[in-house]
């Protein structure tokens, strides 16, 4: 998807929390297009499927990246159900692939398995951490980014009642959830929140029909953490606002991309992206340079850029608030303002 | 010996065979026409299933959990009920043995037989819900199994959470060594493939439906009640009872499949977003296997296989798996058609006569 | 009357069967005007012969000639176009329609440029029909809700209404009271004399001689001969048709009644309606006797059937079984007790028909030793106990592996009857046991029963044949609106004053049974 | 819970059941004709596929507006493609119909996601549909209290599928050709001797059945998804399935039971908007639309009794 802060993010993904080999990640990827050309990369997905427009969809992405732009041989496998989970990665780790990755918090436990069985394949995670000494754990500060679109429907509420919609109640949806809450409160403590947790990702007619009750009740931004389910929260808020007068008007915010790019930003009020695209590929592009952070658990937040605002927010959201959500980044990134987190 | 190459021979093991044939033939069709390679496509998945001890051990353990709830479905079909429900059976039985798999603490001898005793009742219960409402009260058991389902997805999932559930991990605690069903040495001699000892009761389990729909005074009730409940209630069958069991015991079959998938390959719960898809599938074994139960341990092979090598074939020739599920459909479609089959067998055999008589 | 012109003409057809010969070179005409019957035993081929007259089938071989015009009856339409109607022998009746719905059924009248159907006229011109011939059937009934014997008016007019000349009737009084039949013969007479022609498939041969003009014998799918009715007598005919000499009456010796073995006092049961379906019956049974139940159909005899073998359960009086209660008893215990029952409806009661007569030969001795051991079914004792009953009572089935389904309905009887005698009951309940069957088995079966009453077992018959009744009965109880009304015996009444006792209570003078 | 509540709730129940009306009612006609239709899952999820597909080609060919309609039509007629194989299967080669559904619904999962990869270059769904269905709102009828939010202002398919409820009733209660279906469904032979052409019948109402539930799939796709993936349809056609039997086959029983089970998900989201929500368990109000379903089975309805020749194939006498 969007290429506009790639610099940026290189970067700062690149920079994982206590690596002592950050120096190493510091030679840009500029030239040496085949330097991974002997590098065999592969990612299995979970039952999304690769091309789930979310976290699967964008991790293939950041290895499509390393194709282009290293030479890469990359595959992937969808998973069908759970029990193929361990036997994909098995699949890869059998062929020799330098590094396989498990895609979604599901995979933790396949994950841990392959690499306890395989001590010289290399593997890594993504949404989960898995301690052994042959995989990398990527996780993401959900609830950091969540904190600053909270703070952008604080602030932006006409009727000060916002929503949540999610998908089912684990933790990482809950970091989503409670990060967005305290983001809300921190600017507009009478804001109300109404929650529907509809217990599915994949069941867009849950999600229209929550958003239909959230916003019947009143609200005029959701923000929803359900994956396919968030689409019925889009396509509700698209069918209102095409009916209704300007002053009715109601958004949505996205989730772990830019979702205005696919439902367009007259809905799309802003997104909090989730980069699981920069965090493969730079963690990829790690095991070409020979820095591949094993049996490190990485937790990328705002300071690394990896969860945030897209640039495109500016459409909707005035330079006044967006300025303020500078502030609390950097209040966050300051570690002046603690984001509450879900275990 | 003669007996079975008759067997073999006669139409009724014709028709499925050419089925196969069929269903695989339609595949490649299919796949030609998409620009894929068919022969490629099908070595790979061959290739996937043969090719390595660790494939083969998955395999078994992929065809597993189909074999009973195939044979759940099978046997409600044949005491007359169409058990829809198998699916959420098979999440209670699994939630059972979790349960007692991950709370309970007990030498081996015991903790495992009562992580299956249990998730089995549990599973078994859940059936009988629908059979009870059925008898009792006259309820449709493909509504109520269908609701069911749904039921079990949430009340399971509340379960694990409540009760179960290893915090930040979105699942249950591992169980305990003691309640778990692998088998070590197979599992080394197939490269770690997660091979159980449900394998063994799932063959079992093929040998006690059989026995018990044909060879027991029970089952003989049973199949009456499903072939002619009027009759059955003129010849003093108690018919209500006969579904309330026939159910339980369908259910408990599915159950076994939740049961051993929790203890012999994940060894925990996860919070789950939606249904296996492992007790409908269990209906198209059912199905395919004409709801005998040796039918169903050869449509459960077919299906397993075909379901695991699918992967090798989106690996090794770039395939979309999904292809399979259309092999699969058209084998069942061609076993559940025999005419087309016989038709088509006729108008072969007829055509060299007509060439003589010319 | 009338024999001149021929309006339907079968010749020589042939018509097969996987592994059998229905119809065999059959040859076959029929009059203007004439009631035609045919006669043959269960499955001589009779059925199959109407069934391709009416297009349902078609012949390997023969021609057919309708009015003279030479014929392709490839349908049932062209059957309809031609004027021929089919009254079959399972009726084709739309359980939850009304009488008028099935009758227009695929010649509807039609409204609002054919996009509705004219309900108000379809009414109006059933109920026209039913008075033009007598009929005398309510066009707004369900048939559901409505007696055999309408059931069959149904039939009737459903053929009337698409203006057929050329009856069939399939066995159309197999299942009729004797004042039903009366009432048919009267109809078909009347059809008769409006010109239409009627071919009359029966296994009674009264009824033959009372109304046919010509009758044509079939034995295995061969026309044995054709001939006029008038100077032929049942016993010709049905020595004719069986091949071999028959006995339709036989002799029976005299009861040896003992003790009272089924007491029946004072049953209530709730029936349809508020209405009590059995009200206050009471009769006693006794060793050594057959009582027969005579009544028209409805009056409570299927619920007195339901309530001595406990399949429903009644809200007063007592039921004694040598002594013991079992009003309330679960079937189980009752037939454990020493009750049996040869039910009506054998295909939907009697058998699994998807089962091999081996396993229906334990139907509900199957748990018993030495069927079951140790709670699995003993194979070799239950295919030793179905091969003897197998012969035993001649039941003619390739073999006790063949499905149920595949006998023929008169050997699915005698299966029926081989299994319940055998249970060795201290009572036994035959409800329309020969309905349907050929006069050969009819002899069979009477046979057996009355075999039990001779071993001093008693022996309940509940039939709506009158002939049946009093042939068999040592007594006959008179049932109506769930009451006995009334005891006689045999050799003191007749069908006039049973009739009378049937329909309307009318002291007999005999009075109850001492 | 005010008024707007109620009708906020209503709307979104028939919102939900639009699909399971059409699909409900294609089961009707079906099974009142005496084919099982366990296919319905398949026949929708058939009808989503196409209509997005559709849909979204007819949106880039610039036909803007028109374009979902484009889909809807696209639907019912994939839905009529896949219902000929079931009609083929069962009353053709007289495969039992319970088989043949499964079959569908294995054929129909399998093949539109294989041709979704195929038409989109791998991808595994369908991309977004801009043109989608737009509510209507009645002029005059939307002032009605509760039935004005609840009713009229809706999508049009919604109003299609309630138009359609009526028509459905009125050609199988009023016309001869309903009286012929059912005869065909409760008693085939006997329709057979009046010279009803059986299987002509039983083609017919599998495949208008295929048309129904194939437009009830685009429904899902047209109104609420923009897209077709693999779970689109993840068992609407089973409910739907228990929407005809507990509608005892009735198109107007049929649609009640879909609104009822729209309107108990809709209970269940306004449930978690109120404070005590949050002292119950979530998952014990995910389940709260089946169990009430299940409650009212129990309670209020009685056996149902399913066309007499349901399930049966119908051979006119061996030749
Ligand atoms: N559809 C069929 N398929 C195969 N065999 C048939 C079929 N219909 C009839 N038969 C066979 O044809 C023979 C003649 O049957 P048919 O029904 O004509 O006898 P029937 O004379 O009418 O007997 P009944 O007196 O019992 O009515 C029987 O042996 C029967 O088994
Ligand atoms: N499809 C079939 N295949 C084989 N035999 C058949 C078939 N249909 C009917 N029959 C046989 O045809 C014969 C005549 O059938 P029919 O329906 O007339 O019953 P029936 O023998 O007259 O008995 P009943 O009149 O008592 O029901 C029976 O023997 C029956 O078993
Ligand atoms: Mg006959
Ligand atoms: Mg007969």
């Amino acid at each position: 998807a969007c290429g506009s802060k790639n610099d940026n993010n290189n970067n700062g993904a690149a920079s994982p929390s206590a690596s002592p080999t950050a120096s190493a990640s510091a030679s840009p990827s500029a030239s040496a297009d085949t330097s991974g050309k002997d590098f065999k990369f592969a990612m299995v997905t979970d039952v999304g499927g690769v091309n789930d427009k979310s976290f699967n969809q964008s991790a293939w992405e950041g290895l499509q990246r390393l194709e282009k732009e290293h030479g890469a041989t990359v595959d992937y496998l969808e998973s069908k159900e759970a029990t193929n989970y361990l036997t994909n990665i098995n699949q890869f780790v059998r062929e020799k692939y330098n590094l396989t990755w498990g895609i979604g918090f599901l995979m933790g436990d396949a994950v841990k398995d392959a690499a306890t069985k395989n001590p010289d394949a290399q593997l890594a995670i993504i949404d989960n951490v898995v301690e052994a000494p042959n995989v990398a754990s990527i996780t993401f500060a959900e609830n950091e980014g969540s904190f600053l679109v909270g703070v952008v429907a604080g602030l932006m509420t006409k009727t000060n009642k916002i929503g949540f919609v999610g998908g089912i109640d684990i933790p990482v949806i809950k970091r989503f959830d409670l990060g967005f809450e305290a983001g809300v409160k921190a600017v507009n403590p009478n804001a109300e929140i109404n929650k529907i947790y509809t217990g599915a990702f994949d069941k867009a007619d849950l999600g229209k029909a929550a958003a239909a009750s959230i916003y019947n009740d009143g609200a005029d931004i959701i923000f929803h953490a359900a994956g396919g389910t968030g689409n019925g929260v889009f396509n509700e808020a698209k069918e209102r606002n095409k009916s209704a007068a300007a002053d009715k008007k109601v958004w949505v915010i996205g989730v772990d991309k830019d979702q205005s790019l696919e439902f367009g930003d007259d809905v799309t009020l802003t997104s909090m992206m989730k980069r699981v695209d920069e965090a493969v590929y730079s963690v990829s592009k790690q095991m070409i340079d020979g820095s591949f952070p094993a049996g490190k658990i990485t937790t990328l937040g705002l300071k690394d850029n990896a969860v945030g605002l897209p640039d495109t927010s500016s459409k909707n959201v005035p330079a006044d608030i967006l300025a303020k959500v500078e502030e609390y980044k950097q209040k966050i990134i300051s570690g002046e303002i603690t984001v509450p987190t879900a275990q | 010996m003669n007996k079975l190459i008759k067997a073999f021979t006669k139409d009724s093991a014709v028709v499925p065979l050419i089925a196969i044939l069929l269903g695989l033939i339609v595949g490649a069709v299919i796949m030609w026409l998409g620009g894929y390679d068919p022969i490629l496509a099908y070595r790979s998945l061959f290739e996937k299933v043969f090719s390595n001890p660790y494939d083969f051990g998955e395999t078994l353990t992929a065809i597993t959990p189909l074999v009973f709830t195939g044979l759940s479905v099978a046997f409600a079909f044949r005491t007359g009920l169409f058990n829809i429900g198998a699916e959420g059976q098979y999440i209670m039985g699994m939630t059972g043995a979790t349960f007692v798999g991950v709370n309970l603490h007990m030498p081996w001898y015991i903790h495992a037989p009562m992580a299956i005793v249990v998730g089995t009742l549990v599973g078994g219960i859940w059936g009988m819900i629908a059979g009870y409402l059925k008898a009792a009260r006259g309820v449709n058991e493909v509504i109520t199994t269908i609701m069911l389902n749904w039921i079990a997805l949430h009340l399971s999932n509340y379960v694990v959470r409540r009760f179960l559930l290893e915090e930040g991990k979105g699942r249950s605690y591992i169980v305990d060594e003691n309640a778990q069903v692998t088998i070590g040495w197979l599992s080394r001699l197939l490269d770690d493939a997660r091979v159980h000892w449900g394998m063994f009761f799932a063959l079992l389990a093929v040998i006690f439906v059989y026995a018990f729909l044909f060879r027991t005074k029970q089952g003989y009730e049973l199949r009456v009640v499903g072939s002619n409940a009027d009759a059955a209630q003129y010849a003093g069958i108690n018919v209500n009872a006969g579904i309330v069991k026939a159910m339980f015991i369908s259910g408990a079959l599915a159950g076994m499949a939740g049961v051993f998938q929790v203890l012999g390959v994940f060894m925990n719960q996860a919070i789950a977003a939606g249904t296996t898809g492992h007790g409908f599938d269990g209906i198209a074994v059912a199905l395919l296997g004409g709801n005998n139960p040796i039918g169903v341990l050869l449509g459960a092979i077919l299906f397993g296989t075909l379901s695991y090598g699918a992967a090798g074939m989106s690996f090794g020739a770039d395939v979309p798996p999904e292809i399979i599920r259309i092999v699969i459909g058209s084998v069942i479609f061609f076993v559940a058609a025999p005419g087309i089959i016989r038709w088509g067998m006729k108008k072969f055999k007829r055509k060299p006569s007509k060439g003589e008589a010319v | 009357m009338e024999q001149a012109r021929t309006v339907v003409e079968m010749r020589n057809i042939t018509k097969r069967f996987p592994g059998i010969v229905a119809n065999d070179n059959v040859t076959f005409t029929l009059g203007k005007g004439e009631i035609h019957a045919l006669l043959g035993e269960n499955g001589a081929g009779k059925s199959t012969l109407m069934n391709i007259l009416f297009g349902l089938y078609q012949p390997e071989e023969g021609e057919i000639f309708v009015n003279g015009q030479k014929v392709d009856i490839d349908g049932p339409n062209k059957a309809i176009k031609l004027g021929i109607g089919m009254v079959h022998q399972h009726f084709k009746l739309v359980h939850p329609f009304t009488v008028t719905e099935n009758i227009i059924l695929g010649s509807e009248p039609k409204k609002w440029m054919g996009l509705a159907i004219d309900r108000k006229l379809a009414y109006e011109k059933v109920g026209q029909l039913s008075k033009q011939y007598g009929l005398n059937i309510d066009p707004y009934a369900k048939i559901d809700d409505i007696s055999v014997g309408m059931q069959q008016r149904v039939e009737i007019l459903k053929t009337l209404y698409r203006g057929a000349d050329i009856l069939i009737f399939d066995e159309p009084t197999a299942v009729l009271t004797p004042q039903e039949i009366a009432e048919l013969l009267v109809i078909m007479r009347n059809l008769v004399q409006q010109g239409k022609s009627i071919i009359l498939i029966t296994h009674k041969l009264k009824e033959i001689i009372a109304i046919a003009d010509k009758v044509t014998i079939v034995r295995r799918g061969k026309v044995i001969d054709s001939l006029p009715v008038a100077g032929t007598n049942p016993n010709m005919l049905a020595e004719k048709m069986v091949g071999r000499e028959v006995s339709l009456k036989f002799d029976k010796k005299d009861a040896v009644i003992g003790d009272p073995v089924l007491e029946v006092d004072r049953l209530v049961m709730k029936g349809r309606g508020g209405l009590h379906a059995l009200n206050e019956t009471s009769f006693v049974l006794r060793r050594g006797e057959i009582l027969g139940i005579a009544g028209v159909e409805g009056n409570g005899q299927s619920e007195l059937i339901e309530a001595l073998t406990g399949l429903r359960s009644v809200s007063g009086g007592s039921i004694k079984l040598a002594g013991e209660e079992i009003a309330g008893k679960p079937t189980r215990k009752i037939s454990e007790a020493g009750l049996s029952l040869i039910p009506e409806d054998r295909h939907k009661h009697g058998l699994v028909l998807d089962f091999p007569v081996r396993e229906n030969m334990v139907l509900e001795t199957y748990y018993q030793a030495p069927y079951t051991k140790g709670g699995f079914l003993n194979f070799p004792e239950i295919e030793k106990h179905a091969e003897r009953l197998v012969k035993e009572f001649d039941v003619r089935t390739p073999s006790i592996m063949s499905e149920a389904r595949a006998l023929s309905g008169g050997n699915q009887q005698k299966a029926i009857i081989a299994r319940e005698v055998d249970k060795n009951p201290e009572v036994l309940i035959a409800a329309q046991p020969t309905r349907g069957l050929d006069v050969g088995a009819i002899e069979f079966i009477h046979k057996r029963l009355v075999e039990q009453r001779n071993m001093g077992k008693a022996v309940l018959l509940v039939s709506y044949e009158l002939d049946e009744i009093m042939q068999l009965s040592d007594r006959i109880a008179v049932i109506y609106e769930g009451r006995i009304v009334g005891e006689v015996k045999p050799s003191d009444t007749n069908d006039q004053q049973l009739g009378m006792m049937m329909t309307d209570y009318k002291a007999p003078q005999g009075g109850p049974e001492n | 819970m005010d008024i707007a509540t109620l009708g906020n709730m209503l709307n979104t129940a028939f919102v939900f059941s639009t699909a399971l009306i059409l699909a409900a009612l294609g089961g009707i006609l079906s099974e009142r004709s005496g084919v099982v239709n366990i296919g319905l899952e398949g026949l929708m999820t058939a009808g989503a596929f196409a209509s997005a597909v559709s849909a979204f080609r007819a949106e880039e060919a610039g036909y803007g507006a028109a374009s979902p309609w484009i889909g809807l039509i696209a639907g019912a007629l994939f839905g009529v493609l896949f219902a000929l194989i079931h009609a083929v299967a069962t009353i053709t080669f007289r495969a039992d119909q319970v088989v043949s559904g499964i079959v569908i619904n294995f054929i129909a999962t399998g093949s539109t996601l294989y041709l979704v990869k195929q038409l989109f270059d791998g991808a595994g769904e369908t991309s977004l549909v801009d043109e989608t269905f737009h509510k209507w709102e009645i002029p005059g009828l939307s002032e009605i209290p509760i039935i004005g939010d609840g009713i009229f202002n809706a999508y049009p398919t919604t109003y299609l599928a309630i138009i359609l409820v009526g028509i459905v009733f009125y050609v199988l209660y009023k016309s001869t050709f309903g009286l012929r279906l059912r005869a065909v469904g409760e008693h085939p032979s006997a329709a057979d001797t009046v010279g009803i052409k059986v299987l002509r019948m039983r083609y017919t109402a599998v495949l208008l059945s295929g048309l129904l539930a194939g437009m009830g799939g685009a429904t899902i796709a047209l109104t609420t998804t923009g897209t077709f993936s693999h779970n689109t349809i993840s068992g609407q056609g089973f409910i739907a399935l228990a929407a005809v039997i507990f509608g005892k086959w009735n198109p107007l029983g049929a649609m009640g039971a879909a609104v009822f089970f729209g309107f108990a998900q809709s209970i269940n989201n306004v449930l978690q908007l109120f404070d005590f929500s949050s002292h119950i368990p979530s998952e014990f109000i995910y389940m709260l639309p089946y169990v009430l379903t299940i409650l009212v089975l129990v309670g209020a309805v009685g056996r149902s009794r399913a066309p007499g020749a349901l399930g049966e194939p119908y051979y006119q006498g061996k030749r």
